[in-house]
């Protein structure tokens, strides 16, 4: 392979047909209450481990929706579990069971 | 896909084509790296439809690259094409064709930057007077050449000798149309058949014979944009963008791409090369590219000019396959003969783009 | 004669059991640390032993602890386990008497009234009584039986002796248990037919019984009494062989949990030889089943320790079942056995997450604290109740004390959600970072008002500061003096949040407390008993539905007496009743703060002020 | 004074109203341009929230029309004279009216969705609108929509021809929210087995019960919502559609195929209504919808007494509002009427 001095770009874009829906689909039969998030943010924005790094539970589960689960592990893993998240959550959603639920089902599909 | 849906946009977006007395200016890249085309071009209007074609060789850049490289400032580019209109003036002619796309695309923003912005032609006018001593008519028809030619494009296909069909099963050619983005993503109103679902070049294809085909990444830019490609930092951007179209069109299977760009036709023909050597990747039948042809070279293709004539040796994927399937007739001896017949040699081939493939 | 072929299943039966239990106890005490071992050593030659034999004989033989739960259910246990207890014991001393000889076949005095039947007069026979001890074994006989009646009552009538669930128990449970029905039947069927046929040799019970059967069924004769000889060492046999297998191993090994505890062993953060003796110490007798209130309110029922830890045995722990339960204490509160129930589950969800790797990286490292004496710590829920907070910094600033609050702004979590998930490994980083700021202030007392973080800093921290709840805290000062309190009369209700309550055992502080501010009602299920709010950080997977079920239900509990205020001591259970409570629901510290005179000009912020200028009074305050 | 009341419009505003006002004794003469009362009730299925079948509540706007109204069709209307308080209105067949006091309920048009030529509408085979999923609905057509479909992903896009620039329109169409959360439900009875996905730029549950139906077509049925509006669908080979789209809420364009895409076309004002109102000499906004007197006080009359308007002429509204703005309109018509009433009135008006 010859080297031209410059690479092709990888797209930003979500390609959510190739995406893994499986993470997804198995993270949703295991708490489903994540279905009815209205992605407010008051979970992020109340996080006691947001306040010192960039993690955004929000984000995670919106990631999660669309298949992007490349990353989410290394996201994942900067959760206290204090479950403040809950509490604020206006739709109750069992956030704590969003982060055990993640790390299991990306545990079986090794990502 | 309904045609008739689009019918029914392409009677919206019918654009005025003068059909004489052109002044016509130049691209400044076109004659590097598609040198037939423009030639081609004054071929068919002068001598195949007895046409009055004014050049002027004084005539400079638009300077768009610079311009949307963001190193010319506007003020200067306006009278730089105020200057074009003064020498089209001095000519006695009104109708403006462009060989550009993104000459077309300014020229059209310049005038509609006067029509809003008055004051700004007059400052212009000066700028032009106390510069160069010339003053202009704004042009009565602006219309590229790829316009032009759709405009006859039935008269060419009364002349020609050669349709887009496969000679030998008579199904027609599948062809891509890619419109070079400054042509009317701008201005759709300027473009044939609006921005959406340009009809220039699928008007061509239709009318020579082809089948045009329709892919999800049409509308997006072949990577060109000028500062993603001349900043070779920012070339994997480029490249990437024509994979993006060609990995979009391949389960189409198309014989050809056609193209009204100076840009277009270069990186979708020069990026196969790119992309085949970087990842071995090759997106016609058989290890074989899909040829990118200028509207002006499958012009000449269906008068039945020679394709060495035309320039198409100098394409990266080799023309003879899709040459084979049209049944036009060419010398594969000539193909690197100059024009008086001297040897130009060979070029080493590819790695793996099949660079010169079985010709019947 | 001293031997009989129908005497195998049962001599045979015996030596298995006999061998796997030493085999069990053996590997067991094995498996305990060497500082458990060296205690286990100690407790043997020390007075402990006879406090682990007194406990063995009130709670393994008489089930005192049953008794206190339902009499039905405790009697029937007791003449089960006392009454079998005695048969073999008397007849053990019967046989010897008899034979002269102080060792006999282990068989023998089972079936003694097979191998003698004569008119025999023992010598020596207590009061030299004619047949007293076949009157005595007899009584003994009907007194196990009589257990055996209300054991198949239970059956049907499991209300009457406090159940609502019952457990559903395996094959070989049932199987053990229908052996365990038989042998007592069997005994009297044989000996009375064996008294019938010979027309002696029986007690007062066996005698007649006998006698009326070969009056009814003059056929009946030896060979039918032999038949049940068979029968009675079958059903002893058996089960014998199926108890290793069964719950029945709770009778064997729960004598050696008692020893256990007497010894000082506690629980292990791992799964040890005392959490294997637990788990097969587990009687599976359900009580937990209607403690839990994931049963009575949440209606599942198959979650529950004694269906957890039957998994545990079987080594086939299903993370649904390990996940579902909010390590509220109660069962463990409730079980007759005394298993820790919660630290088995947490052991059990640690063997989930083990490759679960946390990363605080971004935690600031060094960080400055101020010094201090007095270290306060809201914890994450209190920054969500902001008035508890505010409330504390009224009464310490009264109180004219020099404190500095750690987690003004946000807290690091103390860890202990991530412990309760079984997630203590990843939860060290959070408290080693925790443990830096705290020692780096320098202070004496260390108080929270997240009753969660102060079981963690009391269990994991090891801080040698003193650690208190605030309520604790608060009582403090006001018995020195250091705040002015009032009371107005308003009758509250008091929630024991778990941690606090089963967690570190406060229960007294809060009320006493409480009863200076305002006039405490009773409420039904409180104390150790008291329900949890629902809120717990320790469950999982329960749906919203079933956690606010549980949540009213408790709401029921606490508001039966009509309280004007419902109060608690934790932010958490504060938030989780205030979703579902008409009543105001209040921390403790609030109410403190709102007894107190404004503090520059500010008067206090809600409700309870407004209402306290027209009722209030001071109280007398020992200092 | 004692002329009838002309009603211009047999929809569910101008029904309403006829039957309002006859029901007070007045003579009505009720104008319909096509050969059947109902408007736009003739081609919804089932309303949102309730469900209910549009047919049921037609049967009930059909009851009010007593003999007290005299209902003429297929009226094209050709000219309006006003003889200071008189009505004079001419239909295109030669017919003529006279009435003491006019009511348009002229209501609205759908948005023609072929204006989002990036769409695709009307040049992809599978890029239908809410409109024609209703008629589907109605017809119990949808077998016919849903045949052939593999993995039956649905994409349903809110805002088409609403808060819209490039086709001039920037008001909300209000019901199109709500409407798409009906038909994905409803789709989803239908084919449990499909995905869903509504692209939105708000969620717009204004009425009681809306956001009821949103939580329960995300709890209940599983329907997926991503925030962005989609820029551009495209076809591929298989007449699948491509969709574009900005996830907005991960800030990453995103790309997906979808069997069929619903568009949720909004409201326009019929050209009906802009002729008449061009005729009468209402002012209308810049939304091209009618502007009343006073939006608080005097929410159907117009600039020139005499002349009311009522329902979705004034704007984007929902069914149930549509009722209640016709017994208005009929309330302010009557009092009109009553001259004294009239004058009253028109002193109380705050403008």
């Amino acid at each position: 392979m010859k080297d031209f001095g410059y690479s092709i770009n990888k797209d930003k874009q979500i390609d959510f047909d190739d995406n893994n829906k499986e993470v997804m689909n198995k993270v949703l039969r295991m708490e489903p209450s994540l279905q009815v998030c209205i992605a407010c943010g008051s979970c992020t924005a109340t996080c006691s481990a947001g306040q010192f790094t960039g993690f955004n539970i929000r984000r995670v589960h919106t990631f999660l929706r669309r298949g992007e689960v490349r990353f989410l592990k290394k996201e994942i893993m900067k959760c206290m579990f204090c479950g403040k998240c809950q509490l604020v959550c206006p739709r109750g959603v069992n956030l704590r069971n969003l982060i055990l639920a993640l790390h299991n089902s990306l545990e079986i599909n090794g990502l | 896909m309904k045609i008739e849906g689009k019918q029914m946009i392409w009677k919206e977006y019918q654009k005025e084509i003068a059909s004489d007395n052109f002044f016509y200016v130049r691209s400044c890249v076109r004659q590097n790296f598609f040198p037939g085309s423009e030639k081609t071009f004054l071929r068919i209007m002068r001598d195949e439809l007895q046409k009055d074609v004014f050049e002027n060789a004084s005539h400079t850049t638009c300077s768009g690259i610079g311009y949307h490289s963001d190193i010319v400032p506007i003020e200067t580019t306006m009278t730089m094409i105020a200057r074009q209109f003064a020498l089209m003036t001095e000519a006695g002619k009104e109708n403006f064709t462009t060989s550009c796309i993104t000459s077309f695309g300014l020229y059209n923003e310049v005038l509609e930057t006067w029509h809003h912005f008055p004051d700004v032609e007059e400052r212009v006018r000066q700028n032009l007077l106390k510069a160069t001593g010339r003053s202009f008519n704004k042009p009565k028809n602006i219309s590229h050449a790829s316009d032009v030619i759709f405009h006859f494009r039935k008269e060419i296909a009364d002349r020609g000798k050669f349709t887009l069909t496969d000679h030998r099963t008579g199904k027609p050619l599948r062809v891509v149309e890619h419109i070079g983005c400054h042509y009317s993503k701008m201005f759709p109103s300027k473009g044939v058949g609006g921005a959406e679902y340009p009809y220039v070049l699928a008007g061509m294809i239709e009318d020579w014979g082809g089948e045009v085909i329709d892919y999800p990444e049409r509308r997006h830019c072949c990577g060109f944009g000028f500062r993603q490609y001349l900043v070779k930092a920012n070339r994997g951007y480029s490249i990437a963008c024509s994979k993006k179209k060609f990995e979009s069109m391949e389960s189409y299977s198309p014989d050809m791409i056609l193209t009204n760009c100076p840009g277009c036709p270069m990186f979708l023909d020069r990026w196969q090369y790119a992309i085949s050597e970087m990842e071995g990747k090759t997106y016609g039948g058989n290890g074989q590219g899909i040829p990118v042809l200028t509207y002006e070279e499958l012009a000449g293709l269906v008068l039945g000019y020679n394709p060495w004539d035309l320039g198409l040796q100098v394409h990266q994927v080799p023309v003879e396959p899709l040459l084979d399937k049209m049944g036009v007739p060419y010398d594969p001896g000539m193909k690197f003969k100059g024009a008086n017949g001297e040897d130009l040699g060979m070029p080493e081939a590819p790695s793996y783009l099949n660079f010169y493939p079985e010709t019947a | 004669m001293t031997f009989n072929f129908f005497v195998l299943p049962f001599f045979l039966g015996l030596i298995f059991v006999v061998f796997y239990i030493i085999k069990s106890f053996a590997k067991w005490i094995g498996d305990l640390d060497d500082e458990d071992k060296t205690k286990f050593r100690n407790g043997l030659r020390s007075p402990k032993l006879f406090a682990a034999l007194s406990e063995i004989f009130f709670e393994c033989l008489l089930h005192r602890r049953m008794f206190r739960k339902n009499a039905l259910l405790g009697y029937m246990h007791m003449s089960f386990a006392f009454g079998w207890f005695m048969l073999i014991l008397v007849g053990n001393m019967e046989s010897r008497i008899y034979s002269g000889l102080w060792v006999n076949p282990p068989y023998y005095p089972i079936f003694l009234k097979f191998f003698i039947h004569d008119k025999h007069v023992l010598p020596f026979e207590i009061f030299s009584v004619p047949g007293f001890f076949r009157f005595f074994m007899d009584l003994l006989l009907l007194f196990t039986l009589s257990g055996l009646v209300l054991a198949i009552l239970k059956r049907s009538r499991s209300r009457w002796f406090g159940f609502r669930h019952t457990t559903k128990h395996q094959l070989t449970d049932r199987v053990a248990m229908f052996c365990l029905w038989m042998i007592f039947p069997m005994r009297l069927f044989a000996e009375s037919f064996t008294a019938g046929a010979y027309g002696y040799g029986g007690g007062f019970a066996t005698q007649h019984f006998g006698n009326l059967i070969a009056f009814l069924w003059p056929l009946s004769d030896k060979m039918i009494a032999y038949a049940f000889w068979w029968l009675y060492s079958l059903s002893l046999g058996i089960f014998f062989v199926t108890l290793p297998y069964s719950r029945y191993m709770h009778i064997p090994t729960e004598v050696l949990l008692v020893v256990f505890r007497n010894f000082g062993i506690t629980p292990k953060k791992e799964y040890s030889g005392y959490s294997e003796v637990e788990v097969f110490s587990c009687s599976r007798c359900g009580v937990c089943i209607d403690t839990c209130q994931i049963s009575s309110s949440a209606g599942i029922h198959t979650i529950q320790p004694v269906y957890f830890i039957q998994s545990i045995r079987d080594q086939q722990v299903k993370p649904d079942i390990a996940m579902q339960c909010m390590v509220c204490g109660r069962c463990l509160d409730a079980c007759p056995v005394g298993i820790n129930t919660d630290s088995l589950r947490i052991m059990q969800r640690k063997t989930f997450f083990r490759d679960h790797i946390s990363d605080y990286s971004y935690l600031p490292k060094a960080v400055q604290i101020p010094k201090t004496e007095v270290l306060y710590f809201g914890g994450c829920m209190s920054h969500l109740t902001p008035s508890i907070i505010v409330a504390m910094k009224k009464i310490l600033a009264t109180a004219g004390i020099d404190y500095r609050m750690l987690d003004e702004d946000g807290s690091i979590c103390c860890g202990r959600p991530l412990v309760l998930a079984g997630k203590e490994e990843q939860a060290k980083t959070l408290m080693k970072a925790n443990i830096e700021r705290i020692m780096a202030s320098g202070a004496t007392t260390l108080v929270t008002s997240c009753p969660i973080c102060l079981r963690v800093f009391k269990e994991d921290y090891q801080l040698d500061l003193k650690v208190m709840h605030h309520t604790q805290y608060i009582l403090e000062i006001v018995k020195k003096g250091m705040i002015p309190i009032q009371s107005y009369f308003k009758r509250v209700a008091y929630h024991d949040p778990c941690e606090l309550g089963r967690g570190c055992g406060i229960y007294q502080e809060p009320r006493e407390l409480l009863r200076k501010v305002a006039d405490l009602v009773n409420v039904e299920k409180e104390n150790n008993e008291a329900f949890c709010c629902g809120g717990s950080l320790g469950l999982l997977p329960l749906s919203g539905v079933q956690k606010d079920q549980i949540t009213k239900d408790n709401l029921k509990n606490l508001l039966a007496d009509q309280p004007e205020i419902l109060v608690t001591a934790c932010p958490l259970c504060k938030k989780t009743f205030a979703k579902h409570s008409e009543t105001e629901v209040r921390d403790i510290a609030e109410l403190v703060a709102n007894s107190l005179p404004a503090i520059n000009g500010k008067t206090g912020n809600n409700s309870l002020q407004r209402q306290k200028d027209s009722t209030f009074r001071m109280k007398a305050i020992s200092i | 004074m004692n002329k009838p009341v002309v009603i211009i419009g047999g929809g569910i505003a101008g029904m309403e109203a006829a039957a309002c006002i006859s029901a007070k004794g007045r003579e009505v003469i009720l104008l319909e341009k096509t050969g059947q009362l109902g408007g736009h009730l003739l081609q919804w299925d089932r309303l949102f929230p309730t469900r209910r079948k549009s047919s049921e509540v037609l049967r009930h706007l059909e009851k009010g029309m007593n003999d007290g109204i005299s209902v003429h069709l297929e009226a094209e209307i050709s000219g309006i004279e006003n003889n200071n308080g008189v009505f004079i209105v001419k239909l295109s067949d030669g017919r003529e009216f006279e009435g003491s006091a006019l009511l348009l309920s002229t209501g609205y048009s759908v948005f023609d969705a072929r204006k989002k030529e990036e769409y695709g509408y009307g040049i992809y085979d599978n890029v239908i609108t809410s409109a024609e999923l209703e008629e589907f609905f109605r017809n119990n057509r949808q077998e016919n929509l849903l045949k052939g479909i593999k993995s039956k992903r649905i994409g349903i896009v809110h805002c088409v021809g609403s808060r819209d620039e490039k086709v001039g329109n920037l008001y909300c169409s209000k019901v199109c929210c709500i409407t798409g959360v009906k038909q994905a439900i409803e789709i989803k009875e239908l084919l449990p087995e499909s995905e869903i996905y509504c692209f939105y730029m708000d969620l717009r549950m204004f009425d009681r019960h809306f956001e009821e139906m949103y939580y329960e077509a995300q709890q209940k049925w599983g329907i997926h919502f991503i925030r962005g509006r989609m820029s551009e669908a495209a076809e591929n080979a298989d007449h699948t559609l491509v969709v574009k789209v900005e996830d907005t809420l991960t800030g990453l364009p995103l790309k997906m195929t979808v069997d069929i895409l619903i568009l949720l076309v909004g409201f326009i004002p019929s050209p009906e209504t802009a002729r008449l109102a061009g005729m009468l000499g209402i002012d209308s906004g810049e939304d091209g919808f009618l502007i009343v007197e006073d939006e608080h006080f005097a929410s159907n009359s117009t600039s020139i007494p005499g002349v009311f308007i009522s329902g979705a002429v004034k704007g984007p509204v929902c069914i149930e509002h549509t009722i209640t703005d016709a017994r208005a309109a009929a309330l302010q018509v009557l009092s009109y009427l009553d001259s004294e009433i009239a004058k009253w009135r028109n002193s109380e008006t705050v403008k």
